[in-house]
Parts: C-alpha cells; sequence; structure tokens
C-alpha cells in the first residue's frame, strides 16, 4: 500500500520544483521590468490587442453547439477507453469470456459510432 | 545514487531527498536547454528546406539565437490588458509550462534511468497530458479578447479529438506488452521480430498504429499541418495572441517540450526507447541513452520536415481526420491485435 | 498515521459541500451539477477508502462504474442545459417546470 | 511521516477546493476549483495505494468531463448575476442543515468501528503481487461482467441521447465528399476539343 504512494513522491516533489520554476519564470520578468523600468504601462498599452483595432463588440459570443458535441463524444470515448485499459493489461488472465464480453462492449459503443456517423454528428460543416 | 548519499553519512531519508531532487533538476534544466537548442534546430531545418540561412549571427553558426531571444524576452515588460482576467491570466502559462515539465518523470531514458518507474506510466502520460489543455483554455478566456477565445476553442476541440485515438493506439501497445510500465514497454520490444529486431514498429500489425501515432502526435501539439490554433492568417497569434515576455515564452517552451516528449515517445512505445534497433550484442556497447537521444531526434526532424513542407490544413478536414479515420481505425486495430493475441498467445 | 476514519471525514465534509452547494445555488444548474459531481466524488473517496483499508478490491471496481455513471449524468445533463438555453436564453431552474414545447 | 503530511495537504486543498467551487462568484472560477478539487482527490487515492483509479478520475473527469463544463460556462452567454439572487436567502437554512449534516456523520462515523474483515469474508482479497490496475482489470471482465456489459449500455445510451439532444442538421452547407474527390480522374472532368477557326465551343 505505502510501496504504491511511495513511488509518486518523486513525481510530487517534480510538480512542486516545476510549479516553482514556471512561476518563477511568469512573475521574475515583471519585478526586473519594475526594477529597469520597462514597466510602463498605459491605458493605449493595456487594451486587448484582438488584432491590431479596437475591438467593436463583445469577445465572447455564443458558439456553435458543434463544440459541446464533440466534448460529449470525448468524454464517451474516454470512458470506453478507461475501460479497456485494465483488460489490456489482464487479457492473459480473464481468457476468452474476457475477451469476448469486451468485444460485445465494443460492438455496443462501435453501434453508437456509427448511428453517430449517420446523424452526421461527426460532420464539421 | 541514494546508497551514495548515505555513505556520506546521511540519514536515508535525506540522502533519497537529495538524491531525488538532483534527479528532479538533472531532468528539468537540461529540458530547457534543449528545448532552446530544439528551436535552433528548428528553424535551421526549415530555413535549409527553403534555401534560406536561418539565424546565423549570433554566436558560431547562430547557436545563441534561443538564448538571446530568452534574454530579450526576460527583459521585456509583462503587459497584462487591463479586460483581462488577471490571476487566470498569469496562471495559465503557468500550467502549460507545468504540464510539459512533469510528464518527464516517467520516461526512460535507458535502463533504470527514470525517476518515478510507476506502474502505470503510460496512464500517468496520459493524464498530465489531459490536464494540458487547460493552459489553452484558460489563456483564451482570461485573455478576454475574440481571437485567442476562437483559437482556445478550437485548440481545446483538436486536442481532445485526438487524443481519443492517442488513447486506442496505446492500447494496441499495451494489449502486446501486458504493462503500462514505460520500461516494461521498452524492454518487452528486445528481439521482437525474428528474435533480433527490436521495436514494435517493425511489426507489421503494429506498423499501422506506428502511423497513426505520429499523425495524432502531430496533431495533439498543434504542428504544422495541424496548427490551426494559430492560423496567423485566421486568428492573429491564436491564444498567445495577448502574452508578452516570458509568459509568452512559456507557452514556446511548453509547446517544444511537448514536441519532444512526443517524438520520445514514438521511440518508446514503437521504435525501441534505448534498444539498439537490432539485437546484436556489439551495438549494446553504445549507451541506450544515446540510442533513445537519437531515435527522439530523428524523429524531431521528421515533425519539422512535415512542417516545412505539408500545408495547413482546413478545420473540417482536422476533424474528419480525427474522428473518421483515426477513430475507427484505432478501434478496429485494438480488435485485431487483442484476437491476434487471443489466437497465438493465449489460445483461445 | 493516517487510518481510514480521516479518509471518511473529508468525503463526508465534501459530501456536505456537496448538499450545502446545491442549497444555496438553486437558481443554477450549472452549479447545481457541479455540485452533484462534489457528491459523487465524495463517494468515490469513500468507496477507495474502504476497500484500501478493508483490503477488499471491489471498492475500486465500483468506484469505476460510479465514475462512468456520473460522467455520462454530466454529459446529458449539460446538453440538455445546452438546449434549454438556447430555446429560452436562461437557465434558472425555476422555469423548468413550464416545460411544454 | 511524510504520508500523513501528504494527506493533510491533498485532504486541506480538496475541501477547501470543494467549499469553493459553490461558493465561487464566477463559474468559471467555480469549474476550476472543481478540478483542482478531482486532482486533490486523485493525490489522496494514491496515497492508498490506488492508482488506477486516481488516474482515471484525472483522465475522465479533469481530461473529459470538465473541459465539458469548461465550455458551457465559458460560451453560453448566462447572466449569472441574476442567478445568485437567492443566494443570502437560503444561506441561513443552508448552514442550518450542513451543520446537522455534518454532526451526524461525524458522529456516525466516531461510533462505528472498522474492523478488520476476516480473509474468508472478503470478495476480492487484494493481491499483493499484482499491479493495482491488472488486479482490477481480472475482477471486472469475469465477475462483474454483467455490470461492465450494462456499463456499456449506460454509454451507448448516452451517446445516442447526446445526439438526439444536441444535433441539428443546417441545411444549405455544401460538404466535402472526400470520397468523390479522390475517386474524380482526368478523363470525366476534361474534354479535348479542337473547333475550327471562327468556331466557339459547344460548352
Amino acid at each position: 500500500m505505502a510501496s504504491v504512494a511511495a513511488g509518486y513522491l518523486p513525481i510530487l516533489l517534480f510538480l512542486g520544483v516545476a510549479l516553482v520554476l514556471s512561476s518563477a519564470f511568469v512573475f521574475l520578468p515583471m519585478l526586473v521590468g519594475r526594477l529597469t523600468g520597462t514597466h510602463q504601462p498605459n491605458p493605449e498599452k493595456l487594451a486587448e490587442y484582438e488584432c491590431g483595432f479596437p475591438a467593436f463588440e463583445d469577445s465572447r459570443a455564443q458558439f456553435d453547439v458543434r463544440f459541446y458535441l464533440i466534448a460529449i463524444l470525448f468524454i464517451i470515448f474516454d470512458l470506453e477507453a478507461a475501460f479497456l485499459y485494465p483488460w489490456a493489461v489482464s487479457l492473459g488472465g480473464i481468457g476468452f469470456v474476457g475477451w469476448l464480453s469486451m468485444m460485445i462492449f465494443l460492438v455496443e459503443l462501435a453501434v453508437g459510432f456509427i448511428y453517430a456517423w449517420k446523424k452526421g454528428a461527426l460532420e464539421w460543416e | 545514487m541514494t546508497a551514495l548519499f548515505e555513505s556520506w553519512g546521511l540519514p536515508y531519508d535525506w540522502a533519497w531527498f537529495v538524491s531525488t531532487m538532483i534527479g528532479i533538476l538533472v531532468i528539468a534544466l537540461p529540458l530547457m536547454l534543449a528545448v532552446a537548442m530544439i528551436i535552433y534546430a528548428d528553424r535551421k531545418i526549415w530555413a535549409a528546406m527553403a534555401l534560406r540561412r536561418g539565424p546565423n549571427v549570433v554566436g558560431p553558426w547562430g547557436l545563441l539565437q534561443s538564448f538571446a531571444d530568452g534574454a530579450k524576452v526576460f527583459l521585456q515588460e509583462t503587459i497584462i490588458p487591463a479586460a483581462a482576467n488577471k490571476g487566470l491570466f498569469l496562471i495559465a502559462p503557468i500550467i502549460t509550462f507545468t504540464v510539459a515539465l512533469i510528464v518527464w518523470a516517467v520516461i526512460p531514458f535507458a535502463p533504470g534511468v527514470v525517476l518515478a518507474d510507476i506502474n502505470i506510466g503510460l496512464l500517468y502520460v496520459l493524464a498530465a497530458s489531459s490536464i494540458g489543455v487547460y493552459g489553452v483554455i484558460i489563456a483564451g478566456w482570461a485573455s478576454n479578447s475574440k481571437y485567442p477565445f476562437y483559437s482556445a476553442l478550437r485548440a481545446a476541440a483538436q486536442m481532445v479529438s485526438y487524443e481519443v485515438s492517442i488513447g486506442f493506439v496505446l492500447i494496441s501497445v499495451v494489449l502486446w506488452t501486458g504493462s503500462f510500465n514505460m520500461s516494461a514497454i521498452v524492454e518487452g520490444q528486445r528481439a521482437h521480430i525474428f528474435g533480433f529486431i527490436n521495436g514494435y514498429g517493425f511489426n507489421p500489425l503494429l506498423f499501422p498504429m506506428a502511423v497513426v501515432f505520429l499523425i495524432s502526435a502531430m496533431a495533439e501539439t498543434a504542428r504544422t499541418p495541424f496548427d490551426l490554433t494559430e492560423a496567423e492568417s485566421e486568428l492573429v497569434a491564436g491564444y498567445q495572441t495577448e502574452y508578452s515576455s516570458m509568459s509568452f515564452a512559456l507557452y514556446w517552451l511548453g509547446e517544444y517540450a511537448n514536441v519532444i516528449l512526443m517524438c520520445g515517445l514514438n521511440a518508446i512505445l514503437f521504435w525501441g526507447g534505448w534498444l539498439p534497433p537490432v539485437d546484436w550484442a556489439p551495438l549494446y556497447m553504445v549507451p541506450g541513452i544515446i540510442w533513445f537521444f537519437a531515435k527522439l531526434l530523428f524523429f524531431f526532424f521528421v515533425f519539422s520536415w512535415v512542417k516545412a513542407t505539408v500545408p495547413r490544413y482546413r478545420y473540417d478536414q482536422l476533424m474528419r481526420l480525427g474522428w473518421k479515420v483515426f477513430l475507427p481505425l484505432s478501434l478496429f486495430w485494438v480488435f485485431l491485435v487483442s484476437g491476434w493475441l487471443m489466437l497465438t498467445r493465449y489460445g483461445v | 498515521m493516517i487510518g481510514l476514519q480521516h479518509y471518511l471525514v473529508v468525503s463526508a465534509i465534501l459530501f456536505v459541500m456537496g448538499v450545502f452547494g446545491i442549497f444555496l445555488n438553486r437558481k443554477n444548474v450549472i452549479i447545481i451539477l457541479m455540485a452533484i459531481e462534489l457528491i459523487l466524488l465524495s463517494v468515490n473517496i469513500n468507496l477507495v477508502a474502504f476497500s484500501a483499508y478493508l483490503g477488499d478490491l471491489v471498492g475500486q471496481v465500483f468506484a469505476m462504474f460510479v465514475l462512468t455513471v456520473a460522467a455520462g449524468e454530466a454529459a446529458i445533463g449539460l446538453a440538455i442545459l445546452v438546449i434549454y438555453f438556447r430555446g429560452r436564453g436562461t437557465i434558472a431552474v425555476d422555469d423548468i417546470n413550464r416545460m411544454k414545447g | 511521516m511524510i504520508q500523513t503530511i501528504a494527506f493533510y495537504l491533498f485532504a486541506a486543498l480538496v475541501v477547501a477546493s470543494g467549499t469553493l467551487t459553490i461558493l465561487a462568484r464566477n463559474p468559471v472560477h467555480s469549474v476550476l476549483w472543481l478540478i483542482l478539487a478531482f486532482f486533490n482527490a486523485a493525490g489522496l487515492m494514491i496515497l492508498v495505494g490506488a492508482e488506477f483509479i486516481a488516474m482515471l478520475l484525472v483522465i475522465v473527469y479533469v481530461g473529459a468531463v470538465a473541459v465539458l463544463f469548461l465550455f458551457v460556462v465559458m460560451m453560453l452567454d448566462i447572466d449569472f448575476a441574476e442567478l445568485r439572487a437567492g443566494f443570502a436567502q437560503y444561506l441561513p437554512f443552508g448552514i442550518l442543515l450542513v451543520l446537522v449534516l455534518a454532526a451526524e456523520m461525524i458522529f456516525a462515523i466516531g461510533a462505528w468501528k472498522a474492523g478488520g474483515i476476516d480473509m474468508g469474508s472478503r470478495i476480492a482479497p487484494t493481491p499483493s503481487e499484482v499491479p493495482n490496475i491488472e488486479a482490477i482489470g481480472t475482477l471486472i471482465y469475469t465477475r462483474y461482467l454483467y455490470i461492465f456489459e450494462g456499463a456499456g449500455l449506460i454509454l451507448l445510451v448516452a451517446l445516442v441521447g447526446a445526439i438526439v439532444l444536441t444535433h441539428r442538421t443546417r441545411g444549405g452547407v455544401k460538404a466535402q465528399n472526400v470520397t468523390a474527390q479522390n475517386m474524380r480522374r482526368p478523363e470525366d472532368a476534361i474534354r479535348n476539343v479542337k473547333p475550327a477557326v471562327g468556331q466557339g465551343v459547344e460548352l
């Protein structure tokens, strides 16, 4: 139990080091900018750049429903993959029945996939 | 290394801590150096392919170009747009870069040379790269600007789409190895074909998946031909439009660190990682780490080559490739590979 | 030493926070959905903690199924939310009783 | 020792970010706090050795579900100030309820003693040699086969449901037919003609 967690300890440390490192990269230049005098904000500079012109409409418009559909399909297929992971490593132990059960599972999902295809949900117009 | 520090009289815990910290720094700092050099290499390769000279002023052959860029960017003013969501605006590049760094914790460079040799290293890589999406989405949203927002949206949908097929491709590899441990995956490729060729990529059943993985890797890291996220004719500079100074550079660093990672994953998953291509004793005289980096650099050259030659995809073509070609193909391959293994290895 | 009860307390607090969130943001369906995710997360922590401390793997298997159902629920919940918003321009829960057309 | 520190770190963060999820003013911040909560919960699970579930939590929730949440809150133009109107009104009653519920649960946990289960009465004793993920796999695809297939059906229903709900075909869109494009040969498109001088080409 503890042995498994111990294997992850270097990752936790690495996470800490990486966080410190990248925060330093973000905040140090701000400090340096203040010290060297390059930090001179003015309203023109702080306006959003966008494409060089002043923006003339709200930047948060409503979006095509297609993006939600992509995200939803991703959830479904991600979960399907999630069930494949333990299956892939235990294939030797679960034998033919285990293999067959996964094939049935995949057929279930393939039916859904074909439905999505036929309905045009995978189409990007 | 822990034992070495222990022999200097440190108690075990501290010896472990010091040696792990050294390990982390030995990965993180050269990685940043490597990123700087690989940006230079990238520019030189494109230049050569376009019959230009590329960076050649700073230092001998322009070798110090990236460092000059870095110093310049470091001394610039950090501009936070007034309309932006300040906290998130600054956190986004931190997320991107942190994620790009921590993935390297499970990459084996040579036999036993890996920071955290966990059982499910490959899943860890997947998990970490799925967090990488947030750096982009948050940047686009926090900028409160139109084009970065479009770009973030595109980037998220694109990364998410190709993650699906990457997941299924990984399953084909894991089926063959029977483990998610990265070192075990490399070892599983020893003498894989005819008892002397190392690497799953040489297996006709897995070669198509190696190709799918290579292309998906390009899409996942948003390299040309899939760099729809910063298609400059449509979206200015993508989600980084509003960024300046080092926060902007962090996206570059993170992007290239991810590219190197994907090249390394290609080498590890399909082309034998630290193993020489052929299982022949004299080839093992060359240290494993050199084989690994040689393969990594070869794939980086392929990435650059593609970037220099192939025109950009259209967004609907990109989505079509991901959902209608790669997804069914890799799903079918899971069936094929597992069926083959059931027939030959496990016996029905 | 960390025992099972530590984990149970954490998950109990999380569960209560989820319930609290539903109470507090009664009009905002998105937050309600997130609060439900929190509740299911606390259930998962419970399942995994019991599984680990009692040495029985079934808890983790069921945590996986809970995960599946929770993700599916979020997907469909948000899909309903999106089309509801498209039809009405608001996501206030109070109006959902007028479900006609 | 380190385990204890890590537990308190993760536990404090998961509780704090869970609280901020439901209290944050901006729903985008709510989603981000939720992500942090999942992340730390994954840390808690790794501490007890459930590495596969922890990774799954990050891959599925942080990688997929939270992306959908972010899409929805970022892209629907919702007036969130209006939705917070009842916030203060429900607060006292909510707090009361929460206190009662929390007290009950904590009492219950305190009063209850976790006895170890005998080896014989465990349904699936954790094997010590096999990696966590492989042990889970062996269990799902043999003993919990039917539940697993049921999960597949749930996913199928979710997929079909999501498409039925959100998919609208738009008229007047010219879609690219890649097969037709690739099947097209020069012979189909080009016609060689040699018109006499002064005569045009019949189209």
